[in-house]
């Protein structure tokens, strides 16, 4: 725990030099801006990050298609909308129909994958990613879109920079979601079934832990973040497959601070990035190179709590 | 030294491709089997990586972007022949790899993979905001208009040529990485892939063992991306995405990661298959479909990869004829 | 000669070695103690897989500053208690990662191997693939590969863990045989009494991270404290 | 009210490792099952545990069968299985190892076969915290033993009991085994130390790749020692 | 029907197909295949009056799915297997700049219709019909100073030097040789955030802002302006791909009024005989699923000069790739009311006929001109207009 929390502190302590730095001799009202906007994106990050790592720390599996799945309940949503749908249906059965994919491919896909290595189990949900994302492309041949909600109407101003509920919401929720699941799973004793299936399926498998039950709720809920995660990504990022499908890679980068464990560093990482990748718009020559802030961020902090570390009997 | 019946067939196999893939295959056809065989090249990289050490690098295509990006620049800055220019390209990308060995230093498994991972994301950042050299003034050397002329190598200017070229290339690649599986490098990763304990307690210097395997595939992945530069005479960012090393990996996976086969098959998949989807105008979306659910089944159905698969049905046969 | 001096290892708050001094004078010494009492830790220190405080000396020769390749290639060798050695590796490639680091030319790599494998009778293993070979057989390669290139430490972990009967006597015999094919001081680990009494001539015994005993084996054996701790004599508490 | 097997055959990567063997675990009795290395032991505690397919062949426990049913339903019918080799759970602590072996109990009950198991190895109740990957190789074997007894079985499976285990902890095993019969549980047991083995054991089998090549009560292997060595060789 | 193609005789054509060959783009970020289909559906339409003296076009066409290798495969097909005479229609983000040495190497023409790269434009043996970003952004640029008061514009782009830096940088010369100011800000496709280019934007003390981004970004980046509620703090105006058909009711009413988009063709419905007849082809021989938009005018445009350039050659030598492109290349002065000047090719280094276009205004959920055809200015366009002095078209 303490281990933990220092760690933490550190990321954040990193992070926020980084800010200061990147922020040196601008002006102050100028910085708040692009630092609110920084938490209004890194709230994304995180929350894809969130759903990552949550999956992971149940079944093991470092789901890829989160975001293809997410774009296909967002568009479906947008369809609905389209046919005059009552908005709250759109939302219900776009969540639904992520919730369901996740757990066709959770119940039917996942167990034929369950002893191989994590990267191979990574690297077949890419081929599940590239079916949801056909399928989406398909049916929604290339358009002009928006996906709108309600809470786009309403905004608050904070440091000089409008903020919609929509936006408010994405980071309450990912709080939310990293306490629910904290508590989830260190409290209950279905998420510590999670966790040891995640750790060795054979084993839980052999000391009775019910698996399919464990996993269904795993990527029932997995399924249910994605689908939430998809119509903020439809109504803040772009409602476009594509974009939406590979937002996956830099949420990967908040999960890897967090060492793909640590929920409360994956929040944290997320906004930082957020904030990194914004105020890196002052930065006259790495303006260009901004979104690789996710990934260079993701390698140093991974290489610096790896720091010094050599474990002699990591192998097979 | 021996060769084993798997290196016969596989020269075999070459030297009938040698002779007349460039023959039979028109332009179109041609065309992809260059860029086939570059993938061919960088996925043996990736391929020997897992299969031998254990490690999954997901940035082989990314290290290929860099790979081609020296070569281009190379050819339009200066006026050295193709062979000095790929060679630039191959160490300068084996440099490159280094940079990732790095974190491999202290990690592994899909902590690695993530890493590496990052690197082609970060790499692919820098290749769509730069763009590739194209006879440009400056360092980055882009100009908005028309790409200088592209020097290929004196014996290979024609697309045939190119394609004997490249194929001889994979052998050469194919026989390093054979030789080192014969001799003391290759014994010392199988042994890190045991265990970093059991490494150290052979006496190998691990750091130095797992700097060796990614520049290797460091070095694989330049000349490919050179040599696929050299096939187009320019570059284009999209090909080097993140999702595109995934896409490697994977059908490494689905080809097979221990032996020539099995990269053969993950090049064809990767290039030929796609290019048969377009010329049968299968909707791009639907061939999509098609591949992920193609790859998930193989990878699901063939623990081994499509060539243990392959072997194993070759294997019955004979011995029943 | 192996001497310890003063060996800690400390992992976060806990001590897992304490100050454990320990002067192996004979050629074949035991290492003993209830599970958990420090015994593996002890050799990975000495392997320099941990970060140890005290001192480790072979014949005077300090090995402290080495690290753990280096530790290898200067003549120490080991065997896990997880037997470590690569599955997709024949067993004579198992022995040349060995040889592959040493310092030595290529034709006495050659006969270190081969000595190797005559003095185990391992012939007909040699072109075997690891992972087709019995636990038996593993744990000959695992003797293989400690007895080459002219080592100066052999340590073994549980060299008999899962082994039958007629198979733990023949392994001791080989071991027993270690002093003569080489220099070697040798280390031992394992819970099987009557192994450790028939080839270890002197045995320490941990328990929880400390000394309780050292010294001839037969006389450990009858120790008391050693009785109550590893064997379970319950009587003798009185 | 037995766990039987009947001409089992099980394959590995298309190979018959173990061939048409036939058992009965009784309640109330041990039975060992002894062989040379590689007869097929682990095999057999595994695809009886339902960690294997079995290839022909059934296994029931009192009248039902349990053939090819997943390890969790075997556990459900009160068969626990100790696999050879240590497996923990690496990445979890002591305690979280124990309870999620305990899933299939109610609360209350698993409080108590908490305390029960920690009262067996109160080693393990000093480290109940520490991350099981870490600990030694003779207190994962404990861990692992703890996890089958976490399931209150009725019948138990353990693959190389010993292994890795202070003489101090056998003894202590083999008592707690012979509370275990008393309170009528069946005990299957593959034990390398043959003496401990014979020391408890009702009836022995003897596997030789894959084949029973022996089959009797252990009262006769005490008094002939002979009979075992001619069935290894 | 009624539709006019070709030597318009009514008789269907036969004999040996005269190849033309098309590379259009349709996959992840964009489908650019309008062009084509409008080609080929005035191809079929030519085909079935009179063709080319009496024989037919077979039009062979290639998806590059966005990708630079199969863009090289298809030409390679198109240009060396097929040995196409032409290549009409084209239309794609990256078949140009990977095509256009071989196309010049083999001596082809390609009369493309959606270009959107630097190196399609400024490349010997590619001309295009429609404008691409750098001429559509300088005319929303000069409708910005000339109607909207604008001092001081920020160019949004995308961060592809040859499509942000070349268009912008284009806005940016014109801005100063008006002796006014703007500055240019570059968006990564890759990026999920446009907030901070918005904030950019702002930063740079701009009084209008400038959008130069394909759709779904410049859609995402509107939402995060009209988000701070920025609609009239600043004149907004954009290049063309805006300008299409479900734009304005997907920018909703917030824009309604505020948004005024450089179109480079005419306006979909213009009365125009030659736009009308366009739609019949359309409707005639086209899919009905088929789009009906800027690229697909482009299309049908090339196509029609294609095939009247072809009319207009000696019958035996439709067959000559080298004379079909110095036919192509002698083009000059081709009118209609699709484009608002002239259309000519002539032999130079670079291509861009089309450099006049109209400006719509995005208005209840719909497009209105507000202004109509005029010639854009700038230091760009300097050299164009000299080569068309001594071309005899000015
Ligand atoms: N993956 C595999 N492929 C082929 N054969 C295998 C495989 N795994 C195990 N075997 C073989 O199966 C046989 C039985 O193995 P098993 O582990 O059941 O033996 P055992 O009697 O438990 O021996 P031990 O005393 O060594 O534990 C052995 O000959 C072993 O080599
Ligand atoms: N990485 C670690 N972190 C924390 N504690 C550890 C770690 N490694 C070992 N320990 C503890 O140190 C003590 C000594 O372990 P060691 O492996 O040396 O025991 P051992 O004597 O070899 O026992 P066994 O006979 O069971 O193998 C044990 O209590 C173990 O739990
Ligand atoms: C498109 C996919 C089917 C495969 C991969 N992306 C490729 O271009 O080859
Ligand atoms: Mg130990
Ligand atoms: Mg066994």
């Amino acid at each position: 725990m303490a281990q933990r929390t220092l760690t933490l502190f550190i990321v954040t302590a990193l992070m926020l030099g980084t800010c200061t730095y990147l922020a040196w001799g601008k002006p102050s009202s100028v910085v708040g801006l692009f630092v609110v906007s920084g938490l209004a994106v890194g709230s994304l990050y995180s929350l894809g990050g969130i759903g990552l790592v949550v999956l992971f720390r149940a079944t093991g599996v470092l789901n890829l298609s989160n975001g293809a799945i997410g774009a296909l309940g967002v568009m479906l949503a947008w369809q609905l909308q389209q046919w005059n749908f009552p908005q709250i249906a759109t939302w219900v059965i776009g969540i639904a129909t992520t919730t369901l994919l996740a757990l066709v491919y959770g119940r039917l896909i996942a167990p034929g994958l369950a002893w191989r290595d994590p990267v191979v189990k990574a690297v077949a949900t890419l081929g599940f990613a590239l079916i949801v994302l056909g399928i989406t492309a398909f049916a929604w041949e290339d358009d002009v879109r928006k996906f709108a909600l309600p809470s786009d109407k309403i905004s608050y101003t904070l440091l000089g920079l409008r903020i919609t509920l929509t936006r408010l919401i994405v980071i309450l929720a990912a709080i939310a979601i990293v306490i629910a699941v904290w508590l989830y799973l260190s409290k209950t004793r279905t998420g510590l079934n999670m966790r040891a299936l995640a750790d060795n399926r054979d084993i839980s498998a052999l000391i009775g832990i019910p698996i399919v039950k464990t996993e269904t709720i795993a990527w029932g809920i997995s399924g249910l973040i994605a689908g939430f995660t998809g119509l903020m990504f439809g109504d803040l990022v772009r409602l476009e497959p594509f974009v939406i499908t590979f937002m996956v890679i830099p949420a990967i980068s908040a999960a890897i601070c967090g060492q793909l464990r640590n929920l409360g560093v994956v929040l944290i990482a997320g906004l930082c990035i957020g904030v990194i990748e914004s105020m890196l718009t002052l930065h006259p020559v790495l303006k260009s190179v901004r979104p690789m802030a996710p990934f260079v961020i993701a390698i140093i902090v991974l290489m610096w709590v790896q720091r010094g570390r050599t474990n002699y009997f990591a192998g097979n | 030294m021996q060769m084993t019946k798997s290196a016969k067939i596989g020269l075999l196999f070459a030297l009938l491709a040698f002779t007349f893939l460039p023959v039979l295959a028109g332009g179109q056809w041609i065309k992809i089997f260059i860029s086939t065989g570059c993938f061919i090249l960088a996925a043996s990289g990736v391929a020997f990586m897992y299969a031998r050490l254990g490690m999954v690098s997901l940035g082989q295509v990314a290290l290929m972007g860099i790979g081609g990006w020296v070569m281009l620049r190379m050819n339009h800055a200066f006026d050295l022949p193709f062979e000095i220019n790929l060679a630039v390209a191959g160490a300068v990308t084996l440099v490159f790899g280094w940079l990732l060995a790095m974190p491999a230093l202290k990690m592994r498994g899909l902590y690695l993979a993530l890493i590496t991972l990052m690197a082609a994301g970060g790499l692919e950042v820098i290749f769509s905001t730069y763009r590739f050299p194209n006879g440009g003034e400056g360092f980055w050397g882009v100009m908005p208009s028309v790409a200088a002329p592209f020097r290929r190598p004196l014996v290979a200017t024609d697309d045939a040529d190119y394609l004997r070229y490249i194929i001889f290339a994979i052998v050469v690649g194919f026989l390093i990485i054979e030789l080192h599986m014969r001799a003391a490098p290759g014994r010392a990763w199988a042994m890190i892939r045991r265990s970093e304990a059991a490494a150290y307690a052979s006496g190998v210097n691990v750091v130095y063992y797992k700097a060796w395997a990614f520049g290797l595939a460091g070095f694989l992945a330049g000349t490919s991306g050179g040599l696929l530069a050299g096939g187009l005479g320019l570059l284009d960012p999209a090909t080097f995405r993140a999702s595109e090393s995934i896409m490697l990996f994977a059908l490494m996976v689905v080809g097979g990661s221990r032996g020539w086969l099995g990269v053969v098959i993950a090049g064809v998949l990767y290039r030929v298959v796609p290019a048969l989807f377009n010329d049968w105008t299968i909707d791009a979306d639907i061939a999509l479909v098609i591949f992920g659910a193609a790859l998930l089944h193989a990878i699901i159905t063939a623990p081994n990869g499509l060539s243990g698969q392959l072997i194993d049905l070759f294997g019955k046969v004979g011995k029943r004829t | 000669m192996i001497s310890l001096d003063n060996l800690t290892v400390r992992f976060g708050g806990v001590t897992a070695l304490d100050a454990i001094s320990a002067h192996f004078t004979q050629s074949i010494s035991g290492i003993i103690g209830p599970n958990g009492a420090g015994k593996t830790t002890t050799m990975n220190a000495i392997s320099g897989f941990l970060d140890y405080d005290g001192a480790i000396a072979w014949n005077d020769e300090k090995i402290d500053a080495l690290n753990p390749f280096k530790r290898t290639r200067w003549g120490l060798r080991r065997s896990f208690q997880k037997e470590q050695i690569a599955d997709d590796l024949t067993v004579l490639d198992n022995l040349l990662a060995i040889t592959d680091n040493l310092p030595l030319s290529r034709d006495e790599k050659r006969a270190e191997v081969e000595q190797a494998i005559e003095s185990l009778a391992i012939t007909r293993l040699v072109n075997r693939k690891a992972d087709s070979l019995n636990a038996y057989e593993k744990r000959l390669t695992d003797l293989g590969r400690c007895i080459i290139g002219k080592p100066k430490i052999v340590m073994l972990d549980e060299p008999c863990g899962g082994l039958q009967q007629e198979e733990t006597d023949h392994l001791g015999e080989l071991i027993l045989k270690i002093p003569t094919l080489t220099q070697a001081t040798t280390l031992i680990i394992d819970h099987d009494v009557d192994l450790i009494s028939r080839v270890c001539a002197e045995t320490l015994v941990l328990d929880f991270g400390k000394r309780i005993a050292f010294g001839e084996t037969a006389k450990v054996l009858a120790d008391p404290k050693v009785k109550a701790a590893y064997l379970g004599v319950e009587e003798v508490e009185a | 009210m037995t766990l039987s097997v009947e001409e089992l055959t099980v394959c590995q990567n298309g190979k018959a490792i173990v061939k048409q063997v036939s058992l009965q675990v009784e309640p109330g009795k041990v039975t060992a099952l002894l062989g040379a290395n590689g007869a097929g032991k682990s095999e057999l505690v595994l695809a009886i545990a339902g960690m294997m397919t079995v290839e022909t062949g059934s296994i029931s426990v009192a009248g039902q069968p349990i053939t090819n049913a997943s390890p969790e339903q075997v556990r459900r019918h009160g068969v626990a299985a100790v696999p050879e080799g240590h497996r923990v759970l690496a990445s979890l602590s002591v305690d979280e190892n124990l309870r999620a072996a305990g899933a299939l109990l109610k609360q209350t009950e698993l409080v108590e076969t908490l305390k029960q198991i920690y009262e067996l190895f109160p080693e393990l109740a000093l480290c109940k915290q520490q991350i099981a990957g870490t600990m030694s190789g003779g207190q994962q074997q404990m861990l692992a033993i703890g996890h089958a007894l976490m399931a209150k079985p009725q019948y138990l499976l353990i693959d190389e009991m010993s292994l890795g285990l202070a003489p101090l902890i056998v003894k202590r095993l083999v008592k707690t085994l012979e509370q275990l019969v008393k309170l009528r549980t069946g005990v299957l047991l593959v034990e390398q130390f043959t003496e401990v083995a014979l020391s408890i054991a009702d009836s022995v089998i003897v596997l030789r790749s894959g084949k029973v090549c022996y089959s009797g009560s252990a009262e006769q292997l005490r008094e002939d020692p002979e009979i075992l060595a001619g069935a290894y060789l | 029907n009624d539709a006019v193609c070709g030597l318009n005789n009514g008789q269907a054509a036969s004999g040996e197909p005269i190849k033309v060959g098309a590379i259009y783009g349709n996959a992840a970020p964009g489908d650019f295949s309008a062009a084509t289909d409008a080609a080929n559906a005035y191809f079929k339409c030519v085909n079935e009056n009179g063709g080319i003296h009496g024989r037919p076009i077979q039009y062979l066409v290639e998806n590059d799915q966005w990708n630079p290798e199969l863009a090289a495969q298809a030409a390679a097909k198109l240009v060396k297997d097929e040995a196409v005479v032409a290549m009409v229609g084209n239309s794609s983000f990256v078949e140009m700049s990977v095509n256009a040495p071989m196309y010049a190497e083999n001596g082809i023409m390609a009369m493309a219709s959606g270009c959107a790269v630097s190196e399609c434009f400024e490349s010997s043996n590619i001309v295009s019909t429609n404008q691409g970003p750098l001429a559509s952004s300088v005319g929303a640029a000069m409708y910005a100073v000339e109607e909207l008061g604008a001092t001081n514009i920020s160019c949004i782009g995308m961060a592809i030097p040859s499509v942000g830096n070349w268009s912008c940088g284009a806005v940016q010369s014109y801005m100063e040789s008006k002796g006014l100011n703007a500055s240019y800000v570059l968006l990564n496709p890759a990026a999920p955030d446009v907030n901070s280019a918005l904030l950019e934007a702002i930063a740079s003390g701009a009084d209008s802002i400038l959008v130069n981004l394909p759709a779904g970004l410049a859609i995402a980046f509107l939402s995060v302006a009209e988000e701070q509620d920025l609609g009239d703090a600043y004149s907004w105006t954009s290049s063309t791909p805006l300008y299409d058909a479900s734009v304005p009711k997907t920018l909703g009413e917030y824009w309604s009024g505020k948004m005024f988009v450089s179109a480079e063709l005419t306006t979909i419905d213009g009365a125009g005989a030659d736009n009308q007849n366009w739609l019949r082809v359309m409707d005639a021989y086209a899919d009905p699923a088929d789009p009906r938009d800027t690229f697909a005018q482009a299309g049908y445009l090339s196509a029609r000069y294609f095939v009247k350039t072809m009319n207009e050659m000696n019958p035996v030598n439709v067959d000559n790739r080298a004379l079909v492109t110095a036919a192509i290349q002698a083009i000059k002065g081709y009118d209609s009311d699709l484009m608002c000047g002239p259309y000519y090719v002539g032999r130079a280094d670079r291509h861009m006929p089309n450099h006049a276009g109209i400006i719509v205004e995005v208005r209840d959920e719909a497009f209105h001109v507000v202004r109509d055809c005029f010639e854009y200015e700038g230091p760009y366009f300097e050299p164009i207009l000299d080569a068309e002095k001594t071309l005899g078209l000015r």
